[in-house]
């Protein structure tokens, strides 16, 4: 099987990923395909953590021994590479989380108690869109009941886009904060960010960005994005579960109060008052995760290694080759756009007369891993009139062959139901 | 691995799918309750009509998959007209069978259809589905027997 | 050497952590004592990371396939495990975290957006001690900033103890919570925190209990410290970092609103609204810390196995040996309790003469790591007149000849400054 | 190890230690600062006055470590007396030779007993320590020069 586009080293790259060697459903080979959910860990990434933990483990910055200098070079180093992964301007910007959904529930928290120019009250406007994950929905609920400004949101259009028609009605001088996702991790679909970055900057509008589908395909350049906010999560970009990433524009960092109090975060404490350390350190309260931070690292070293360009083109060759093949089971609907240049890898879709659950199952006795339900995305789902639907997902080791067994495994789905 | 299969999707399960006894809201009712499975999203809205200590009707609106719906739909069959006091023995009857892990032997002559669900319990994400309605009907028929002066609320 | 109270099989555990072998400072044997900053972690605690990450990863609940089944399993069990470890009497009531310190926050958060019985506001009270580490201060002091509530606190005795002479004057029934540390990680002292908690539970308030360094030294029962809410951190029981345990009594968990939000907290997301999970799940938003929990359920299973009365023991021992040589030691002054029988194993020091950092720069030449510096406890050090310290922590892991090391090396300190 | 000690513990560090230069706060001054080092505590409050373009005195109360108990002594007998940029120029020097992780030659005709902590880059936890008392003298300094009218503020 040759596509345009697919990893040379396809192979290769596989026997990075010791999990895909193993086999589920009484012997057979394991189709992973879940990948939007959590990515698979190349062993380098698992020998990074092991040789850390058996030989460098120790608190950082505050223990001054040989093991606390190696394991704060090491975490601090990860912050290196990460804010070279993301190009961000400066490693302060670049402030470790425990996930994608802690991110960005640190800006929405860190706004509510904001003073000055930041203040989010009554009469200001926070703009998401449709097709968020829930989590760069509720975090933001929450700050609309607690401060009283007001939820709005872009609709979608029916190949499951972004209606930008009325941008101009949604982003005003009102609206405080625009927070969108990248990538959506239920119709695919990549949204022009840089675009509606550009609009909310003419209002002064905050531009958060849940990169948590982009970061794992996309090269990610922070500034050209637009964005104030670029929040994305380890266990999706090969990388261990237990660190997220937020990157944030220097200012906006430093204007902000802190998040979380506790140790780390602070310049002076007495008992009457305390002040906080700079950025990043300002907003990383206790021991951070630090095995974790090194498994990143490792994890964003290994994808820049085989090159997000060659990434992406690789996602897009599956994408391409994944929507054909869907499209050829009768009575399959695919969500989102059909067209494999303007989405991610992630591919949800229907099968007439069979419950998404059902698919799964079926297709799980077979070997093959899919998401069933509303995958953290249910306005997305009821947007297009249905409750669930089954997520097929690739990653940069995902091959054709595959793709292959999951259309067989849907045709026997059918079959199997007696649909058709 | 169609054997695996067939175990759970066993043809009882399949035809109550395809044809859901007793399905529909309808009134009169004492309680209605709307329950969701998190995590994949499966929904039910069922009320209850109890006359006395006697189970009337079950009616209800279930959106999710073969497992959850067939369940709904056998559930219904099993407690319609029992007093409540016997439906709530089947419930828990059916409670202990899925929480088995696939060591209970079911007993025909308590869940009939029910039976069929035996296979449910070695597929740990599919319990909550089977128990999807029966969680619901006993959530709104406590709701029924907490209020000492049922009224109706429709 | 034989001192009564030691493990017996002091040398197998030692074994069972590959760090203990490594050589620093030139082909010096490791002498590890700070572990009250962080612990190391045994082989088994590893390798069941390793094979989780190599043969079971998935994301947990959302996904249904096989290996989601596994790692679901995997995650849950560990909080069957957790629970079974701190004697909670429903492992609904465990909420993992990402350290203790988000435990603390989350806490503190959540009250400050609570309605009803458990609002924080003006002329309420919260009580806190002058022993906290900062993780357990600083929460508390942006919880009455932003509420209007009153800070308060116990004072320290000469001793090292609190001062509890004034507590029915501190708790009062204007007191809303009371947060206390179990064991002091720079004093030593061990709290009375059952007779504390029964004080404030007459006049109503709540009772956090910080048990970072509780956890890995003693038996922990939440039910019998009569708190509402016991919090620890993994990567000091011999778990990794990034991730931490609130235990919350259920009632309490179940009446205060969400902390962060965001996937697998909801029950059910539309644009306009959301409804929340039950606990522990309202409380654990995005992708929790999965590997992490695996490790931690090892973890406990493994200081269970050795038996934590037996690691008690052990502390005690140790501890006691070390106030011995420590004490041997001209110009050198312990802070807090100086009997082990009332303390923890973290014991923190002066050396006339000497600078902390400096101490800790000499002993680092040897091979020894201790820590210098506040240990995030400035109140305390402010208390004693002291800006810092060195501290010496064990565990169960410490030998005594590893303090011989230590003494040894505070005589050469002292030598090579030229004190004395 | 005594070897590797004493590349960190040069004798002139420990003199300074012992017998720091211009130590204590004095009168006048035109910026008070307050610097901590987060990790270990070490704390600083450092004065400085400048007459035009020259550094007439810098007067400071520090807690903390020998090294940067020592580098704050060694800063005071290196500024002192110099012009701001002079003063400004040394100070980039310092910066240079604890930020080269050993590999910086220092030049002792400019940094005189400073280039005692050629051994302290060696050691990345103590490089804070060194910097400490210069970071507060540039901030002061840098207050000062910020402020068009300088003011007496004491
Ligand atoms: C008493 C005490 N409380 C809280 C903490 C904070 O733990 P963590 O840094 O893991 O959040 C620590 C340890 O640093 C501690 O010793
Ligand atoms: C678009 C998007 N945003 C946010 C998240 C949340 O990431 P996490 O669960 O790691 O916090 C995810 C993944 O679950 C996602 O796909």
């Amino acid at each position: 099987m040759t596509i345009p586009g697919l990893l040379p080293e396809l192979e290769v790259i596989r026997k990075d990923f010791p999990i895909l060697e193993r086999t589920v459903a009484g012997g057979q080979p394991l189709v992973y395909l879940d990948s939007a959910n959590t990515s698979q860990k190349p062993q380098c990434v698992i020998d990074s953590m092991v040789d850390h933990l058996e030989r460098h483990n120790a608190n950082i910055s505050r223990a001054m021994h040989a093991l606390g200098a190696e394991a704060t070079e090491a975490f601090e180093g990860a912050r290196d590479r990460v804010a070279a992964f993301v190009k961000a301007p400066s490693r302060d910007e670049v402030v470790f989380t425990k996930n994608a959904s802690e991110a960005l529930n640190l800006v929405a928290n860190t706004l509510a108690w904001a003073k000055g120019p930041l203040a989010v009250g009554e009469g200001d406007e926070i703009v998401i869109t449709e097709m968020e994950h829930h989590s760069n929905i509720v975090p933001w609920q929450l700050l609309a009941e607690r401060t009283g400004a007001t939820l709005r949101w872009f609709g979608l259009t029916d190949d499951g886009r972004l209606d930008l028609s009325g941008v101009d009605d949604l982003i005003t001088e009102r609206t405080k904060v625009v927070s969108l996702t990248w990538v959506s991790n239920m119709l695919g679909t990549i949204n022009p960010v840089a675009d509606i970055a550009a609009r909310a900057r003419e209002v002064g509008a905050l531009v958060v960005v849940d990169a948590s589908q982009a970061a794992p395909q996309l090269p990610v350049d922070v500034v050209a994005s637009g964005a104030d906010f670029v929040a994305f999560t380890g266990h999706k970009v090969v990388g261990p579960t237990g660190i997220g990433v937020l990157w944030g524009r220097r200012e906006v960092l430093e204007a902000l109060p802190p998040f979380l109090g506790g140790g780390e975060m602070i310049a002076t404490v007495s008992m009457e008052r305390s002040t906080w350390a700079g950025i990043p350190h300002k907003f990383e309260a206790g021991t951070p995760p630090i095995v974790e931070a090194v498994g990143l690292g490792a994890a964003v070293d290994y994808l820049d290694a085989v090159g997000m360009e060659a990434i992406h083109a690789h996602e897009q060759a599956i994408t391409g080759y994944a929507l054909e093949g869907l499209l050829s089971v009768p009575g399959l609907t695919v969500l989102g756009p059909q067209d494999a240049a303007s989405r991610g890898g992630a591919v949800a879709f229907e099968l007439a007369g069979v419950h998404p659950h059902d698919v799964a199952q079926v297709l799980d006795t077979r070997g093959i891993a899919v998401r069933a339900g509303h995958h953290c995305a249910k306005p997305a789902h009821a947007r297009f009139g249905v409750q669930s639907s089954t997520r097929m997902s690739s990653y940069l080791y995902t091959t054709p062959a595959e793709i292959d067994a999951l259309v067989e495994g849907l045709h026997y789905t059918r079959s199997y139901f007696k649909v058709g | 691995m169609s054997a695996e299969l067939d175990a759970l999707y066993q043809e009882i399960i399949l035809d109550h799918y395809k044809n859901p006894h007793h399905a529909g809201l309808r009134e009169p009712y004492e309680a209605e309750v709307h329950h969701v499975n998190p995590t994949c999203g499966d929904e039910v809205t069922l009320r209850v009509h109890l006359d006395g200590d006697r189970v009337v009707d079950v009616s209800y609106d279930a959106l999710g998959c073969s497992i959850s719906q067939a369940s709904a739909s056998v559930m219904t069959d099993l407690v319609i007209g029992r007093r409540v006091e016997e439906a709530l023995a089947v419930h828990e009857e059916f409670l202990a069978l899925m929480q088995g892990k696939g060591t209970v032997e079911p007993d025909e002559d308590v869940l009939e259809d029910g039976i069929a669900f035996a296979g449910v319990a070695k597929f740990p994400a599919r319990v909550k589905c089977a128990l999807l309605g029966w969680m619901a009907w006993k959530d709104a028929t406590s709701q029924v027997l907490r209020n000492d002066n049922p009224q109706e609320t429709a």
